[in-house]
Formats: structure tokens, C-alpha cells, sequence
């Protein structure tokens, strides 16, 4: 059975054969490259298209059907349309960082993409401290959309900005603990060992209570980190017209346009390997039979089904929930989120001492 | 209380108003002077209690202009009109916006519209048209021959 | 960016001059999603708390008003579907009302149960579309389409009879202008029934939603005092707990024969306003499943004069629109024309209570708070 | 020259050219971008250190935690995207003073310390290893360090707190 592993190492004995080390080397990191890039624009087409048929599933409407069978190609045609348009510069804006901040929201994204386990034993770069550089990476994300919010030279964006700083920075604190909750249990901060922690069971199932407290609460702490309602304050188009990307256009606003999808794909790939088993297939007891038939669905798959699946309940989010206010934002977080994610911590913190979760 | 019982209580308030038969409501005439004085009696009158300004315009009879209030009680349900006669040339009234405040944007529509001053107004600005229009475009005397409202 | 302002005495609601970096001023509109026209407020904030509104309008404004005065007492009808457009029947009501209590013309039955159906549809098929738009103001779509899918339902009712969807001008002076449509009582019938369960949905969708709770909770609080004060009316009023609706005090046509209720909440915040437009619904349906089976039989017009002159004289008519008290004051000199029209519309009572509500609050709020006094534009420029 | 020590200097030019930039520019928002690109790069040296973890932390620590303090700091003062004037003269020439002294300096120490080869020395060490010399209370243990700088963020959370106040019962 051909397997994403399998491939990897194909290529790379290949590779080997015919060049030497810092050729090869070099050719990989190209490869890894472009297959990031690749990835990025299927991820951008396929959410956009998905996000699109969520909502029209909601809104008792067709959503796109005319471009391509079931409207598949109508992203396509959309970022065909966008690059072929003007990127406007407004006149009072600070060109330099205007132009980088697109930029610099891309690649921050793209680097967070490195640790995350796709498949079983298929990884970009399995770092001794994938959660940590997760957060540290994410982290990084804010000052690209305070640069776009400032540097366009406009309040309303201004307001987005600040208010997106306010929320990411707030928010961190809760998914960084929830995310804790479950490093506590691993013993590990390393993204292959997590996995392979979960071979009995996804954390959600074994973790006990606290660990199903940390999912949702890390679900609610990656909707608002992704500016996704009903946490989307910094581009609340009824309040503030579009918030920190009113002034962008063309290109650079598709370049925010796909960060934000790319962004909400890597919160949930993480949230499926935390709490879902990354890409373990699901296993039941003793039942040999039943885990045998889950065997056989290749891990990628099931990779990219749990991923898919938080995507959904995020969008599910989106299209049903009404805006918070920005005070009842920081309540929120303050006053609810991290007492209990830190009260979470420490009993699983016992749990994981007492050691009843084995 | 019935239009006839508004006669006489508001007789007895403003000797000086004169009141014109016909229409649906008790019409009565005052003096600009007494407007202010007067229109607070009979909101703070429990027998009247006119605490509803339903309505504010202005009327130009090409010889002067004319400000209408429609008035009316949601205690007692009854409703009056006061009007009161102003100089075409230099139209002047106290306001009544202190109160009851829906007056401040109607006066202001009037004062644009119309050109009537409103002495102590909190903020007389023009709030439809543009700030360098000239003239009082609801006044008979009004021509405009780019934008023809006429028909 | 907005114009400078001719300025005769110094206006009290701007607050005293501080430092420049202090206070932040923002232009929401004329282009803006939550303010559904071409409404432009300029608001000063200080970080996200509002310091002070203010509205600037005449963006369409059409002088409707001096256009009025050159018209027939049969044209100028058709010029009121244009002011609160999505309240156009209520509007022709108003002004056919209006002629007929100079004429003093006895309006069939027929026309009159027509009439009433007609305005309470309208008044159904606003507060839809308030719903849908106030919930996408809070940032929810979804339920935007589903209101626009029951608003659907009522336009092709009317596109049925008086042959438009929007502007309708359908009412004329001493009637309707054409019969109902075969199809009508049935498909109005089907309607309510539909609409009953979708009301039930929609509860279940947003109402009950904690978010949107909290969102309209002590939210443009607008006491009943100050309501009366700034000449609100409708259920911006109602949600004060003022008792205003015309329909009950000033009754018009059949009203006073119908078994309805005015509803009244003393929340005096946004969710009370929601609350009572909701309930509004519920309470035109019921009017309209009142008349639908009794429509009587007979003229839906009366006989007319070809060319119509009032007498000599002021008229004052009041209707209940969906937005709330609608007055149309004519002065007749005796001829063809009015010699003045004043259309006292409620949306421009409403508008200029906003600054009171929302000062100090934050700008999610004012979305919030201006969601519920459901503007319309060109019913406030006329 | 091997491709590591390629990408060593590629990043040292980096951090020095982001740092001097950050100085010079004349807008100060931007001055807090090129600092934030200058951290960037020390982390990126710490990558190549092959540090992942004191990387990490100084990407959190400074660029997730102190440049966004700084941004948001910019964005209350007022006009920021002004062009800051130009500084005074004598104030350059103490500051020259004060940039030859501190080369001087660091030459100086580097110029006496003896470096010595790592030559193959494996420097592989597990996040276990570092969390339990963090909180080891034996010789070369770092708790007392590690407590004595979560005051220090105490005091400064707590001066941040006071700050605030004082702001909001002025503008009552």
C-alpha cells in the first residue's frame, strides 16, 4: 500500500543515490517548499470552496454550482479574478510595512506548518519541541495584522488592529494552557511522540474529564486566535467595515484571505493530534476485527478527516452564532476561560501524577 | 377633553390666543413672544399635559410664515395645534428643544428648509443640505432652474 | 472627508475641544454595511467608548415635500412609496387617507379589509427583513436568508394583485386601484401557516442565542420619559413601555373591529425593541387570519371625481407604519395641488434619539442600539 | 566555507542590518518592526545553534511578549507615523561616544577570552534535562534564578496594572 511515508523515503533514497548530501539536501528543501506552497493553495481553494457549502447548507441556499462540477473551480476562478486586479496602496499609507504585512502573515503561517504531523512518520521537521514552537510561531502572527492595521493609515483598521492584538494576545494564554493540559499527560512536547502516546486511545477518551474541558476549551480559544466568529471583532464588517485588511485589495487581500484559512487548517491539525489521536486510527478495546478494518484506512486519511471535521465545527460556528462585544471578548477570556483552564491544569497535572490515566 | 373644554382651559391660560375654527384639532394663534412660556404651561399642566411633540413645520404664506405645532397628550390623548405668525424677512422663534428634544432635528430641518432662526438653539446646523446652499428651498419664492423640483 | 459646518452658536453635544489625539473621530457611513443607506454618522470615540453622534443626513435627500406641492392630490401618492420603502403600502395609506378626509369620500368595506391586509403584510414583511439585517448587524448571516426567504413569500403575494414588489401604489383615493388577485386568499392563507412555525425557528435561532442575549441586554437604554421627550414611536417606543401604537388610540379604517393587542415591553433596552417587533409579528398575522376569511363582497373603489380638490383647509392623518407614526399634514388653499405637504416620518424622530442611547457605550452598541431602531434612510431625508 | 557557516553569516547580516536599520529610521513604528526582525534573527541563530527551545522562548518571550508591549505603546502615543525630528548634536556625539566605547569593550573581552574548538561534541539536550535543572534546588540548579525573574514579571505586571488605573481615574 503506497503511503505518504513511503514516498519520503522513495524520493530521498533516490536523491541520494545520484547527488551528494548538500545537493541533496538543498533539492529537499526546494521540494519541501514547493509542496508547502502547493499545499497552501489547495488548502485556500478547498476551505474557501468548503466554507462556502457549510454556509449555503445553513442558509437553505446552493452555494457556488456554476464553475465546475458542484462549483469546485469558483475559488479558483475567484483568486484568478483577484490577481488580475489593482493592489491599491492608499496615498497615507506606510508603503513599506503595507506591502510586508501580507507577506509576513503568510509566512508565519507557513513556518507553523513545519512540525505537524501529516501522516504516520511524515513530517516536515520533527522538533524536539513541537508545541512550544507552535505557540511561539503563532504567536508571531499578531504583529503582521497590527503592521496591516497601522500602516494602512486608517481608523477603522487601526481599531481592528488593536482589537485583534488585544484578542490574540488574551487568547494565547488559554490554548497555550489547554494545550499543556495534555502535554502534562505525554510527558513530551514533541509533536511524533504525542501521536504515538494515543495508540490506546485519543486523549479525549482517556484523558478523563479535564481533558474534554481542554478540547473545548481549546477549540473556543482557536476560533477567536483565527479572527473566526463569533470571535471576529477585528474585521467585524458591521462595525468596522472590514478592520485591519479595509484598506488591502487584489493580491495582498487574498494573501490575508488564505493565511486566515491556512491558519484555522494548522489550529485544528493541532487540536486533532492533541486530542484526536493525529492520525491514529480509531481503535476500540480488544476488538480485533474492528481495529484491523480501521488499520486499513491509510493514516493521512484519517489525519485529514479529524482536521476537517474541527474545520467544520469552526465554520458550523461561524455561520450560527452572532458577534461578541469586545469587553464581553476579554470577559470571556479573563474571567472564565483561564481560571478554569488553569484550574483544569492542575488536576490533570494530579491525574497525570497519580498516574490514573494509564 | 373634548376640543370645546381646550377652549376654555386654554383661554383661560393665554388670553391673548385667538383660535380658528374648522379642522379635526383646536387651532389656536399665539404671540412668538409667549411661545416658550406658554408651551411649557401646557406641558406642565396635569389637566393638558401635552407631552408629545408630534409634529413641527413651518408654513410660508408668501406674506409671512407660519410655525405649526401639533401637539399631544399620551395621558390624556387629546392634541392641539399652536401656530404662531412670523416676519417673512427675518424670521425668529425660540426654541423648543429644552423642551422636548425631537424639536432640535425638526428645527433644524426648519431652519434649512425654511430659514427660520431658532434663538438658543443648542446646535442650529443645515442637516440635509449641502453647508454652501443658498436660499430656503420649501419657500414659495424658491427658484431653482438646475434641479426643477417644479413640474 | 465631511463637510465643514457652518456653525451659529457653539453646539452643546460636541464635547469641549481637548487636545487633538485625545479623542478619536471616526465617519461611519455614507458607505457603510450597518447602516443600511447612505446615512453618515460622525462619531467621536475615546478608545472604543462613543463620546458623541452625530448624524449627518441629506445624502438622498429628494425634497420630496416641494415636489409634492406640484402634484395632484392622485400623483403625489405614488411619490410616498418612495420614502420608507419597505412600508410603501402603509405610506399610499396614509396620504389616500389623507384626501379622503378632506373629500369626504365613504371608503367601501372591501377596500377597507383590503386595505388593512395589505398594510398588515407589509408590516410582516419589514419587520422580516429588521430581523434578518439586525441579526447580520450582530454578526450572524444565517439568519438574513431565512428572512428573506419568508419575505420572498409575501412579495410574490403582492406582485400577484398590485403588480409591483417593492412600490407598490396600490392604494388611491376612495379604494384600491384593482381588485385582489384570485390567488390571493389562499396563498396569504398558506403564508400564515408557514409563518407561524418559521416565528417558532426563529426564537430557537437567535433569540435564545446567550451571545445574542448579552449583545441586546442594557443595551440603548431609552427611558420611557425620554422617549416620549424625542418623539420616538413605534416599537422603539413600545420597547419603553410607551403606549403609542395608532392603530389602538387613533384607530383608522377597521382597526377598532379587530381583536389585536399592543404590545408593550418595559425592558426600555434593545432586546425589549426585538422582543416587541417579534411579537408584532405574531400580532399582524393574526389580524390578517381575522380578515382573510370575511373579506366582504362589493366595489373596491368608490366613485371619484376624476380631478380631486380638497377644500380649503389643513388635514392631519396618522397611521401606524412599521417603523411607527407616519403623519401627513396638507394644507389645501382650495386647488388641484397641496399648497403644503409635511410628512412627519418616524424614522426622523427615531434617528435623533440614537446619540442619547448609545453616548458611553461601546461601538459594538451602536450597531446594536441602531440595529433596533430600524432605519430607513429615505424615509429620514424624504 | 560549508553550507552552515553560509547560513550563519546570511543570518548575522541580517540581524545587523535590521538592527542598524531600527536605529536609523526616523519613523518610529518602524523602528519597532526592524527591532522585531532583529529578534527574529537571533532566534533564527539559536535555531542554527541547534537550541530549539531557548529559540522558542525568545521568540515568545520577545517578539510575542515585549515588541507587541512596544507596538501597543506606539499606538496610544500620538503620531505615530510622523517622522521623529532630527536628534540634537551634542546628544549624537555622546551617543558616538557611547557606541565606541561599548566596541571597545566587547573587543576588549573577546579579544581575552580563549576560545576553545567544540570539536564533535554532541549537543543534543532533551527538554527533560531542561526543565529539571530549572527547578533543581542542588548545586547548579536554577530555581532561585527562575523564582527571583517571576517576581521581577510580578512587579512589572503589577506596575503595569497601577499605570492604568492612574489613567482611567484621571480621565474621571
Amino acid at each position: 500500500m503506497i503511503s505518504l511515508e513511503k514516498i519520503a523515503t522513495l524520493i530521498d533514497g533516490w536523491l541520494h543515490q545520484h547527488f551528494n548530501d548538500v545537493i541533496t539536501l538543498l533539492i529537499e528543501c526546494v521540494l519541501v517548499g514547493v509542496g508547502a506552497i502547493a499545499l497552501f493553495a489547495l488548502l485556500g481553494l478547498g476551505l474557501v470552496w468548503m466554507e462556502r457549502k457549510v454556509a449555503a447548507l445553513m442558509q437553505i441556499r446552493m452555494g457556488p454550482n456554476r464553475v465546475g462540477p458542484k462549483g469546485i473551480f469558483q475559488t479558483s476562478a475567484d483568486t484568478l479574478k483577484l490577481i488580475m486586479k489593482e493592489g491599491l496602496t492608499p496615498d497615507g499609507a506606510d508603503k513599506l510595512l503595507f506591502n510586508l504585512a501580507p507577506v509576513l502573515v503568510i509566512i508565519v503561517a507557513m513556518l507553523i506548518l513545519a512540525p505537524i504531523a501529516f501522516a504516520k512518520n511524515f513530517q516536515i521537521w520533527d522538533i524536539n519541541i513541537g508545541v512550544l514552537y507552535v505557540s511561539a510561531v503563532s504567536s508571531m502572527s499578531v504583529i503582521g495584522i497590527l503592521m496591516a492595521g497601522w500602516s494602512s493609515g486608517n481608523k477603522y483598521a487601526l481599531l481592528g488592529a488593536m482589537r485583534s492584538g488585544a484578542q490574540i494576545v488574551s487568547y494565547e494564554l488559554s490554548a497555550g494552557i489547554s494545550v499543556l493540559t495534555i502535554v502534562v499527560l505525554t510527558g513530551s512536547l514533541q509533536i511524533s511522540e504525542i501521536v504515538q502516546s494515543q495508540q490506546t486511545g485519543w486523549w479525549i477518551f482517556k484523558g478523563h474529564i479535564p481533558a474534554i474541558i481542554a478540547f473545548v476549551i481549546f477549540i473556543i480559544a482557536a476560533t477567536a486566535e483565527t479572527n473566526r466568529a463569533p470571535f471576529d471583532l477585528a474585521e467585524a464588517e458591521s462595525e468596522l467595515t472590514a478592520g485591519f485588511h479595509t484598506e488591502y485589495s487584489g493580491m495582498k487581500f487574498a494573501l490575508f484571505f488564505l493565511a486566515e484559512y491556512i491558519n484555522i487548517f494548522i489550529v485544528c491539525a493541532i487540536g486533532a493530534t492533541l486530542f484526536l489521536g493525529g492520525w491514529m486510527p480509531l481503535h476500540i478495546g480488544n476488538v480485533q476485527a474492528f481495529n484491523h478494518a480501521m488499520d486499513y484506512i491509510p493514516s493521512s486519511i484519517w489525519f485529514l478527516g479529524k482536521t476537517l471535521f474541527l474545520i467544520f465545527v469552526i465554520m458550523w460556528f461561524r455561520w450560527t452564532f452572532p458577534r461578541l462585544r469586545v469587553d464581553q471578548l476579554l470577559n470571556l477570556e479573563w474571567k472564565y476561560l483561564l481560571p478554569i483552564s488553569l484550574v483544569n491544569l492542575l488536576v490533570m497535572t494530579v491525574i497525570a501524577i497519580l498516574g490514573w490515566h494509564l | 377633553m373634548t376640543n370645546e373644554e381646550l377652549k376654555i382651559k386654554l383661554t383661560e391660560l393665554n388670553p391673548a390666543a385667538t383660535f380658528e375654527e374648522g379642522g379635526e384639532w383646536l387651532n389656536l394663534f399665539i404671540d412668538a413672544a409667549d411661545l416658550l412660556s406658554f408651551t411649557k404651561t401646557i406641558k406642565e399642566n396635569s389637566e393638558l399635559y401635552f407631552d408629545y411633540l408630534f409634529c413641527l413645520t413651518c408654513v410660508d404664506w408668501k406674506t409671512h410664515l407660519t410655525m405649526v405645532y401639533h401637539f399631544s397628550s399620551t395621558k390624556h390623548r387629546h392634541n392641539i395645534v399652536v401656530k404662531v405668525k412670523l416676519d417673512r424677512t427675518n424670521p425668529e422663534i425660540e426654541t423648543l428643544s429644552f423642551l422636548w428634544r425631537t424639536a432640535e432635528f425638526h428645527e433644524r430641518e426648519v431652519y434649512e428648509l425654511f430659514g427660520v432662526k431658532f434663538l438658543n438653539h443648542p446646535d442650529l446646523r443645515r442637516l440635509i443640505l449641502t453647508d454652501d446652499f443658498e436660499g430656503w428651498p420649501l419657500r414659495k419664492d424658491f427658484e431653482d432652474p438646475i434641479n426643477m423640483i417644479k413640474l | 472627508m465631511f463637510r465643514q459646518t457652518e456653525i451659529i452658536n457653539q453646539p452643546s453635544t460636541i464635547p469641549p475641544s481637548k487636545e487633538e489625539g485625545e479623542y478619536l473621530t471616526i465617519n461611519v457611513g455614507p458607505q457603510h454595511p450597518a447602516t443600511h443607506g447612505v446615512l453618515h454618522l460622525v462619531i467621536t470615540l475615546s478608545g472604543e467608548t462613543i463620546i458623541n453622534i452625530e448624524p449627518h443626513l441629506g445624502y438622498i435627500h429628494r425634497s420630496i415635500e416641494k415636489m409634492c406641492e406640484s402634484l395632484s392630490y392622485r400623483q403625489f401618492i405614488y411619490v410616498t412609496s418612495r420614502m420608507d420603502y419597505l412600508s410603501s403600502h402603509i405610506n399610499n395609506h396614509a396620504c389616500a387617507l389623507v384626501v379622503e378626509k378632506g373629500l369626504q369620500v365613504e371608503v367601501p368595506q372591501r377596500a377597507q379589509y383590503i386595505r388593512v391586509i395589505m398594510d398588515e403584510l407589509t408590516r410582516i414583511a419589514s419587520h422580516s427583513l429588521w430581523w434578518g439585517a439586525m441579526a447580520m448587524d450582530l454578526g450572524a448571516f444565517t439568519p438574513f436568508f431565512h428572512a428573506f426567504r419568508e419575505r420572498e413569500a409575501i412579495n410574490e403575494i403582492m406582485e400577484e394583485t398590485c403588480g409591483a414588489r417593492l412600490t407598490m401604489n396600490y392604494m388611491v383615493p376612495g379604494g384600491v386601484m384593482v381588485d385582489l388577485h384570485p390567488n390571493f386568499q389562499q396563498k396569504t392563507k398558506a403564508l400564515i401557516q408557514a409563518y407561524y412555525n418559521r416565528l417558532d425557528e426563529w426564537d430557537e435561532l437567535v433569540t435564545g442565542n446567550i451571545i445574542f442575549q448579552n449583545r441586546m441586554k442594557g443595551v440603548g437604554m431609552l427611558s420611557a420619559e425620554n422617549a416620549i421627550s424625542y418623539g420616538c414611536t413605534g416599537p422603539v417606543a413600545r420597547g419603553s413601555g410607551v403606549s403609542c401604537d395608532v392603530r389602538k388610540i387613533y384607530p383608522y379604517e377597521i382597526y377598532n373591529q379587530l381583536q389585536f393587542d399592543e404590545i408593550l415591553e418595559t425592558g426600555c433596552d434593545s432586546l425589549a425593541r426585538y422582543n416587541v417587533r417579534l411579537k408584532e409579528i405574531r400580532q399582524s398575522l393574526k389580524i390578517v387570519e381575522q380578515l382573510i376569511d370575511n373579506i366582504p363582497e362589493g366595489e373596491f373603489q368608490a366613485k371619484t371625481k376624476a380631478v380631486l380638490k380638497l377644500p380649503k383647509g389643513e388635514f392631519y392623518q396618522r397611521v401606524e407604519t412599521a417603523r411607527g407614526e407616519l403623519g401627513v399634514y396638507i394644507v389645501s388653499e382650495g386647488g388641484t395641488t397641496p399648497y403644503r405637504i409635511k410628512f412627519r416620518s418616524p424614522g426622523f424622530s427615531n434617528l435623533s434619539a440614537l446619540n442619547h442611547m448609545v453616548k458611553g457605550s461601546k461601538i459594538g452598541d451602536l450597531i446594536a442600539a441602531m440595529g433596533t431602531l430600524d432605519l430607513v434612510i429615505p424615509d429620514i431625508d424624504r | 566555507m560549508s553550507a552552515s557557516v553560509i547560513i550563519f553569516y546570511i543570518i548575522a547580516a541580517f540581524i545587523l542590518v535590521t538592527a542598524i536599520l531600527s536605529v536609523t529610521t526616523v519613523k518610529i513604528f518602524r523602528s519597532a518592526i526592524w527591532l522585531l526582525f532583529s529578534l527574529i534573527g537571533v532566534a533564527a541563530l539559536y535555531f542554527w545553534m541547534n537550541v530549539p527551545f531557548i529559540a522558542s522562548v525568545q521568540i515568545i518571550v520577545y517578539v510575542g511578549g515585549i515588541v507587541v508591549l512596544i507596538i501597543f505603546s506606539i499606538f496610544l502615543t500620538q503620531k505615530a507615523g510622523d517622522a521623529m525630528p532630527k536628534p540634537v548634536r551634542s546628544r549624537a556625539i555622546w551617543s558616538a561616544l557611547a557606541v565606541i566605547f561599548g566596541i571597545a569593550f566587547t573587543c576588549n573581552i573577546i579579544k581575552q577570552y580563549k576560545f576553545i574548538e567544540p570539536g564533535n561534541k554532541n549537543f543534543d539536550v532533551h527538554i527533560n534535562d531542561i526543565g529539571i535543572q530549572m527547578l533543581s534546588t542542588t548545586d547548579y540548579g536554577f530555581v532561585l534564578p527562575f523564582e527571583v525573574v517571576s517576581i521581577l514579571l510580578l512587579a512589572a505586571m503589577v506596575g503595569c496594572i497601577v499605570i492604568a488605573m492612574k489613567n482611567k481615574t484621571e480621565q474621571k
